[in-house]
């Protein structure tokens, strides 16, 4: 490696698993960039705790009172991150290597997460967009609904020291729906 | 399992949460005797009925609270759900 | 001192009073009777309630009632009344998982359960019950090198104090408990364990009947359905005279008045509550601690396993059954209802260390209250309050401790002066900081 | 043979034959046929032994509940023979006999049955006390039950979660139509029965019984209703957590199924409860019941020639089903018209007779038994209610429904199918409406919920129309003694005995007997229990009362309860190259690490003269910004923190509330308003949450925002006396001039090209030391970056022992290790740093005490003379001859660099002077000696090599 290039990121799911094309996937989008902005009050992103908003590429997801985290192309990222208001007391952290993301898509989904997690997938209770915090087979995760051409879908991030491990517990839990790894 | 009314999620499994314990006022502690300060470190009210208490929403809003349950019946004195 | 008023009166007392000696208990006398169809009598008498003793025991289990046969045996004070309000034994001490050591951390930890346990051993003997003392031996395993160190710090501290207690590896782990998986596996590895030779289980209720039966015999009163419902304090800095500087004058129950120089709070579970009638604060909250129980299948385990990191421990019964406990509920309650995810962390952690035993199936779960203080050490002795006297805080330990505890607390009525042995468990370490180290070995204390 | 032609509701297919064993004999069932029903088909009639005299045991209730039915089945025990469907191949066996259930030795016991009394094991085996451990050997052979196979594979037990709006427990008629209406009404259901189909006890009905059930079935079917058959509700906890273990699943060997239930709707319906008489555990007398599954279910005879005591319609049932299967009916006994049972005659394994109250001997081989019922009320005791008695109905009743659950069925009363039904539906739609109002409150309180329309909907009042009380005799117990408890051995005489013994309240008894503590618990046992009891007492049922009925309602397997173990453990982006690498792991916490990579020494002594890299990525992490972390610094740390300089970094020490060490770390000052705060690895979490609960609950008006950032970077400590020259190869754009970037310092930039890099020096190995923090999906890139840069400065890997090692070498304290849950500050070593200048800190009052006490013991660094001799960790210190304890070793290490063993210790003064000689007892029990040194240094205690 020359000194100064920039080294590809290495995601920590580093098992090799055989693609597959099938209904129920998951698939590892740990490259997304992650950013944590928290602020007293809303710094322009129009979505409230619990919800979440598509801005161009990125995906705004109210994640906890006064945090709201960011997912997408680092661009676009940065795009919706330099329009923040800076107004009052804002902070922003950059945690795309802190965390790992997966995204669980298919009719399925949700019966896979009730095995590895206590929330209520139902519409009423976890509409398109809804944004939850929760344990995922013990770890606690990061949750968006985020349904992909009308199929259920979930974005589930955690830990970035847990991605494998979580990563193979939900293939597992999803080994009886006929889950596979689906391409990132 | 218990259900905690989270005032930001709403109702939630008390795995979800860490229990902190009895909500009691910090003495002054440049002033505080020792009575008084041991007292805040080791005396509670423990009572049978209604106890004012703090959680910490460890797997989801991470936000801390007071809450009143009571001790016998382990109801929440908002509704609870169901 | 008004303790020691009261006593020279219960020695005039007892020494009026005709006792009856109640048959013993025997092979011999179980033949007799079979034979000839003679029934055996009441194992203690039913009476009606009196409005003065000279000790009133809030609490009839062990506790409470190992301290009133020590009062009458060692001290000769039988002017005292067992009072609970519901049945003998039917809380912590009908509850637990009857397992007991004295494998402890620190020095006045050994040396008090020590003598527990040295009671236990002639038990059976001096009260002419069989408590079945099954002396089987107490592992307590180590996941972790720190657990190690903690297991090898108890096992020195042991050993000076002529306890019997080693740091064993796994494979005499294996010989001992052949169920458990000491194979290097990644999670919980079995890196040793702290093995007590004389650490084992007791039938729990025979301790019970046995110290009712010896106190009854002796002339206490033993009185169920009876509910304290306050204690009368004069003379106190609190509201109604009660608090620090006050002194005890009797009870209030459901059945009546009662005056008493002396009261002694044997609860567990609601012993702040008690105390609180006193004016007195005691540093506790109350838990429950659940255990549960299997359905009986043939004897394969022969030793009593603790881990504490899984925060589990396992006993196999005569019976068959295995007795699981594990450690207090998250949250402050006094409600009694077990728990779902008790018995789902328990299977967990059980088939973590024995994973042969998934088609073995939980028979009943249930739970208990815990007194549970910040060092992990229980209040004994005196209080603020002339005249009322607390053997409370005994957390999860509590069964294993009860005689050395009566017996104490016995002498402490009796004389006035707080024994040696309970010294460092005075309810004014917390005014003055000086806590018990124990802490650091009862994350689960079992 | 004794199968019947077939009958008309038969489950059994005759075209499939299943092979299967008995205790090694060769058997054939039908496909549909029970163990139950397999084995009595081919004229078994002894199934076990009793527990404790070993008595002769057939089928008494022929379900799920019979005492006697517990069988082995290949390496699971304690199969409920009767409730379990005969698989090919399958092998059973009795338990508790031996040699064999048909001639056991163990029987003798029944020979001295009057002197085993209930709780005699009390008062004998207590002289002399040495032979008690021997009894007891022997008391534990006769431990009933079946038997473990410790090779029994955790196989795939799995579980799943679930917010159905109503859960149905039972699946008879009316669980059947409480179901089918509150889906009617919309509702989302599930509909649980313990038993294989649908039905109760209309299976075993008429014609006209099965018709009906069938028709419930299909529109229960047919409206969506979620139905689990062979599955059970076995707990209702807390807040409608409702516990259903599912016992036959297509991929999991059984699946707990955790529901939080808007509402349950308890329907159990009714168990038949056993008559206590002078043989009634004899094989061949048996309950109404039990007939009816033998004779409809599985066409089975289970006798040539029978009488009927019955006292309700169902014993007169069961004689009119004997007599159309073609079994003779010798007399009906209507108990209800006054007539008695006395006892059943016969040997020990059979039925031969019974004796009426008129004197009669009627002879028969199957004695059947209707006297009442037992309402297993167990879902509804769980929920907080206390069941009442009702002498006219002879049996108890739920006394009051919560709100959000409701029962139905013969739990709650009487009556014919349809009113049964028409009770049900009104259950059903009451159970919906209710379980609407609770979604709707849900739903309004739920932030990420879709947001819902109008106010909540009243809870909707309760207006079923009661089920009557069909009038029952009282009918518990005959002039004779019979058995109780018969998974016990428990007597009705055993139970006066021990109640006349002063064990006379009902927990009292349960306790001293033993009765409904076995496999049952209670459930045909309790009410007889209650009323022999009322005898003694001369009181009525209702004045003694029941016990309180424990989950689970029925036994669930601890393979159930675990499900997939789900243990999380967490890795460094560097774990791919530490496995292949020879690795020897370390399990601490969550995390797996290096301990070592085969040598722990040469990792130290490599490190002391060239330089070492290793993988602290565990170590915790928080970011934090805002104008007043200061503030927060200064809050939760002993020390002083407002001059903390941009690009500088502080040790610090942080105190819970009591003064004692909570955690340790470095903070480092990365810019204006941005700070990094380390803490221990197995103390992140708690450090988190301890500043998060100063900031939300103490200091709301703090401008600032932590975050975790632990696993965000790859931590890597690059240690050794050429650390300067290996870190210098990787970075460009950072000057690591001593004097541009000294000790205690914190720098931004690249390494081996990944930007967004912090680089500290600090010295927890005591040699010179870069702490690299690199962003995580470059951290292995960096780690091999740095192992091919050094190549030539002999840089190699080292591990957490090595680490600790050299730590120890240095002095410096670990928390939780060389401190404990008493150990305050200054006890330490550090009451140098507590400033009580600061008007508050975290336990700053404790502290202040704690300064003045010149008692508490102190950490020392403790040499032992012999250079040799290494003490274990927790070896004691001790008054020198004497057995008094005054310390303890609290971490020692045989030192690689200085060839001798070195230690810490806590001691308590005047013992912690320097040059005291202290007495350690070595865990062999010898006593050496060790002297106490003036620093915790026993390394390089002037700092040059950290410094340099």
């Amino acid at each position: 490696m020359e000194r100064g290039q920039v080294p590809t990121f290495e995601s920590p799911v580093v098992k090799q698993y055989p693609a597959g094309v099938g209904p129920l996937t998951l698939a590892d989008l740990s490259h997304l960039a992650k950013l944590s902005v928290r602020a007293d009050d809303d710094p322009g992103f129009g979505v409230g705790f619990g919800a979440s908003r598509t801005d161009g590429g990125v995906l705004v997801c109210g994640q906890r009172p006064g945090e709201w985290v960011l997912l997408g192309s680092p661009a676009e990222v940065a795009r919706v991150s330099d329009g923040i208001a800076r107004s009052g007391h804002v902070s922003v952290i950059d945690l795309t290597h802190g965390r790992a993301v997966f995204r669980l898509t298919g009719t399925d989904a949700s019966a896979v997460l009730e095995k590895v997690c206590s929330l209520d997938w139902s519409d009423p209770m976890t509409p398109d967009g809804a944004v939850a915090s929760a344990s995922v087979a013990k770890v606690v995760c990061d949750l968006v609904r985020h349904d992909v051409d009308g199929r259920h879908s979930y974005l589930i991030s955690c830990d970035r020291s847990f991605g494998q491990y979580l990563f193979d517990a939900i293939l597992d839990a999803g080994a009886e729906l006929d889950i596979v790894v689906g391409a990132p | 399992m218990l259900l905690v009314p989270c005032p930001h999620c709403g109702p939630r499994n008390s795995a979800d949460l860490h229990y902190v314990g009895e909500s009691r006022p910090r003495p002054d502690p440049a002033v505080a005797s020792p009575e008084e300060w041991r007292a805040y470190l080791y005396l509670q009210a423990n009572p049978a009925g209604w106890l004012r208490e703090t959680w910490y929403c460890r797997a989801g809003c991470r936000q801390y609270f007071v809450l009143e349950r009571n001790t016998e019946t382990n109801r929440f004195r908002q509704p609870p759900v169901p | 001192m008004s303790l020691l008023r009261s006593v020279s009166s219960a020695w005039a007392a007892a020494s009026n009073r005709a006792s009856s000696r109640p048959p013993r208990y025997s092979a011999a006398g179980l033949l007799v009777r079979g034979a000839r169809n003679r029934p055996w009598p009441r194992v203690w008498r039913e009476l009606p309630l009196r409005d003065r003793y000279d000790v009133v025991i809030v609490g009839g289990g062990i506790h409470g009632l190992a301290a009133a046969y020590y009062l009458a045996t060692n001290h000769g004070i039988t002017e005292v009344a067992v009072l609970d309000k519901g049945y003998l034994g039917g809380g912590g001490s009908g509850r637990n998982t009857a397992i007991i050591r004295s494998n402890y951390l620190t020095p006045e930890g050994v040396a008090f359960y020590d003598r527990s346990l040295s009671l236990y051993r002639t038990m059976a003997v001096d009260l002419n019950i069989n408590v079945m003392f099954s002396e089987r031996g107490h592992l307590t395993l180590a996941h972790t090198d720190a657990a190690v160190r903690t297991m090898r710090w108890r096992a020195e501290v042991n050993k000076l104090q002529g306890v019997d207690s080693s740091v064993i590896g796994p494979d005499e782990i294996k010989a001992r408990a052949p169920s458990l998986d000491t194979s290097s596996r990644p999670r919980y590895p079995i890196l040793g364990a702290l093995y007590h030779p004389p650490g084992g289980i007791v039938r729990h209720d025979a301790v019970v009947w046995g110290y009712a039966r010896g106190a009854d015999h002796r002339g206490v009163e033993l009185h169920q359905g009876t509910e304290v419902t306050d204690i009368v304090v004069e003379g106190g800095d609190g509201t109604g005279g009660k608090g620090p500087g006050g002194r005890v004058t009797g009870v209030r129950t459901t059945r009546g008045d009662i005056s008493a120089p002396v009261v002694l709070n044997c609860t567990a579970g609601w012993a702040t509550l008690v105390a609180d009638m006193a004016g007195v604060r005691l540093p506790i909250t109350t838990r429950p601690l659940q255990a549960a129980v299997t359905e009986p299948v043939k004897m394969f385990l022969p030793t009593v396993v603790v881990s504490g990191s899984l925060h589990v421990y396992v006993s196999q019964t005569d019976r068959g059954e295995l007795v699981f406990g594990a450690s207090v509920d998250p949250y402050n309650t006094y409600s009694m209802r077990g728990s779902l995810e008790f018995t789902e962390e328990l299977a967990e952690h059980v088939l973590e260390l024995m994973p042969g035993l998934s088609r073995l199936r939980l028979l009943r779960q249930w739970s208990g209250l815990c007194d549970m203080t910040p060092d992990y050490s229980p209040v004994m002795g005196f209080t603020p309050v002339e005249g009322f006297l607390c053997d409370v805080g005994w957390g999860t330990y509590g069964f294993k401790a009860g005689p050395v505890s009566g017996e104490q607390m016995a002498e402490a009525v009796a004389t006035g002066r707080t024994p040696k042995l309970i010294e460092a468990f005075s309810l004014s370490r917390f005014e003055s900081g000086r806590l018990v180290g124990e802490k650091g070995a009862a994350a689960v204390g079992h | 043979m004794t199968r019947l032609a077939p009958q008309p509701g038969e489950v059994v297919d005759r075209t499939r034959p299943v092979a299967f064993t008995w205790n090694g004999r060769a058997m054939t069932g039908l496909a549909g046929d029970t163990i139950a029903s397999a084995l009595t088909a081919n004229g078994v009639r002894v199934v076990s032994r009793s527990m404790k005299y070993h008595r002769p045991r057939g089928y008494l209730t022929n379900d799920y509940w019979d005492p006697n039915g517990l069988v082995q089945v290949g390496d699971d025990p304690n199969v409920r023979s009767a409730h379990r469907l005969l698989e090919a191949g399958m092998a059973v066996e009795a338990q508790n006999a031996w040699p064999s259930v048909d001639h056991d030795l163990k029987a003798a016991n029944g020979l001295v049955g009057r002197f085993l009394s209930a709780g005699f094991y009390y008062k004998t085996f207590i002289r002399p006390q040495r032979l008690w451990p021997a009894y007891e050997r022997v008391l534990s052979t006769y431990a009933p039950g079946g038997r473990i196979d410790l090779d029994t594979p955790h196989r795939y037990y799995d579980k799943r979660y679930a917010h159905p709006d109503v859960v149905v427990a039972g699946g008879g008629p009316a669980g059947m139509a409480a179901a089918l209406a509150a889906a009617e009404a919309g509702a989302g259901v599930t509909l649980v029965e313990h038993d294989h189909r649908l039905g109760g006890h209309l299976r075993w009905g008429s014609d006209a019984d099965r018709a009906a059930a069938n028709e419930l079935a299909a529109a229960v079917e047919q409206a969506g209703v979620e139905v689990l058959v062979d599955s059970t509700v076995t707990g209702r906890y807390q807040d409608n957590w409702v516990a259903i273990v599912q016992r036959s699943h297509p991929v999991a060997v059984e699946r707990l199924i955790k529901a939080r239930a808007k509402v349950l709707v308890v329907a159990p319906g009714l168990i038949e409860r056993p008559y206590v008489f002078a043989g009634n555990d004899k094989p061949g007398v048996m309950l109404s019941g039990a007939v009816r599954r033998f004779l409809n279910l599985h066409s089975v005879r289970p006798g040539e020639r029978a009488v009927v005591f019955t006292a309700n319609g169902d014993g007169d049932a069961a004689a009119a089903d004997l007599d159309r299967a073609g079994v003779e009916v010798a007399e009906v006994v209507d108990a209800g018209a006054g007539q008695e049972l006395i006892r059943a005659l016969g040997g020990a394994k059979s039925v031969d007779g019974a004796q009426l109250g008129d004197g009669r001997r009627i002879s028969c081989d199957l004695l059947v038994v209707a006297v009442g019922w037992t309402a297993p009320t167990s879902l509804l005791n769980m929920a907080g209610d206390r069941p009442r008695y009702d002498p006219t109905a002879a049996r108890f009743f739920p006394n009051a429904e919560l709100d959000t659950v409701l029962a139905t069925g013969g739990l709650v009363g009487d009556g014919s199918l349809d009113e049964l039904v028409d009770h049900g539906r009104a259950t059903g739609e009451l159970a919906a409406r209710r379980a609407a109002s609770v979604a709707h409150r849900l739903q309004a309180h739920t932030a990420r919920a879709r947001p819902v329309e109008g106010d909540e909907p009243e809870l909707a009042p309760d207006q079923r129309p009661p089920l009557g009380r069909d009038p029952h005799p009282e009918l518990f117990r005959s002039s004779t003694h019979g058995m109780v408890d018969f998974s016990e051995d428990v007597t009705s005489k055993d139970l006066l005995a021990a109640a006349a013994e002063g064990y006379d309240s009902i927990e009292l008894l349960k306790r001293y007997t033993t009765a409904t503590m076995g496999p049952s618990q209670g459930k045909l046992e309790t009410v007889n229990t209650v009323a022999v009891l009322a005898e003694a007492r001369g009181e009525t049922i209702e004045e003694v009362g029941t016990t309180v009925w424990r989950p689970p309602y029925a036994p669930i397997t601890l393979g159930a309860l675990a499900g997939r173990v789900f243990e999380p453990v967490r890795v460094s982006s560097i774990q791919p190259w530490h496995e292949a690498n020879g690795v020897v792991p370390i399990v601490a916490g969550a995390w797996i690490r290096p301990e070592h990579y085969g040598d722990p020494a040469a990792e130290v002594r490599n490190c002391r003269t060239n330089v070492g890299i290793t993988d602290v990525t565990p170590l915790g992490k928080l970011d934090l910004r805002g104008p007043d972390v200061p503030r927060l610094l200064e809050q939760l740390y002993v020390n002083r923190w407002s001059k903390l300089a941009v690009g500088a970094v502080r040790y610090g020490v942080m105190c819970a509330e009591d003064g004692v060490i909570l955690d340790d770390g470095v903070t480092g000052r990365l810019g204006d308003e941005h700070y990094l705060m380390t803490t221990t690895s197995s103390g992140a979490a708690t450090v988190w949450e301890w500043v998060e609960n100063w900031l939300q609950t103490e200091h709301p008006e703090w401008r600032m925002h932590v975050t975790p950032v632990t696993t965000a970077f790859t931590s890597i400590n690059v240690a050794g006396p050429r650390s300067r020259e290996l870190v210098r190869r990787l970075v460009s754009d950072v000057d690591l001039d001593p004097d541009a970037f000294g000790y205690m310092q914190v720098r931004t930039g690249r390494v081996a090209g990944v930007g967004g890099s912090f680089m500290w020096r600090i010295g927890f190995t005591g040699e010179l030391s870069y702490e690299l923090h690199v962003p995580a999906g470059h951290g292995l890139h960096v780690w091999e970056a740095l192992l091919a840069a050094g190549a030539d400065l002999g840089v190699a890997p080292f591990g957490l022992e090595a680490q600790r090692i050299m730590r120890l070498e240095k002095g410096h304290f670990i928390v939780g290790q060389d401190t404990d849950g008493l150990t305050k500050a200054p006890a330490a070593g550090v009451a140098g740093l507590v400033r009580l200048d600061k008007p508050d800190f975290a336990g700053r009052p404790e502290l202040a005490w704690a300064l003045d006490d010149p008692t508490a013991p102190r950490l020392v660094a403790i040499q032992p003379i012999d250079p040799a001799e290494v003490p274990e960790e927790a070896c004691q210190i001790v008054r020198e001859g004497t057995n008094e304890i005054i310390g303890r070793i609290t971490s020692s290490r045989l030192s690689p660099t200085l060839g001798r063993g070195v230690c810490l210790g806590q001691v308590e003064p005047p013992a912690d002077e320097p040059g005291t000689e202290l007495t350690v007892v070595m865990t062999d029990g010898r006593r050496v000696t060790a002297r106490v040194r003036a620093h915790h240094a026993h390394v390089d205690p002037e700092g040059v090599r950290l410094r340099g």
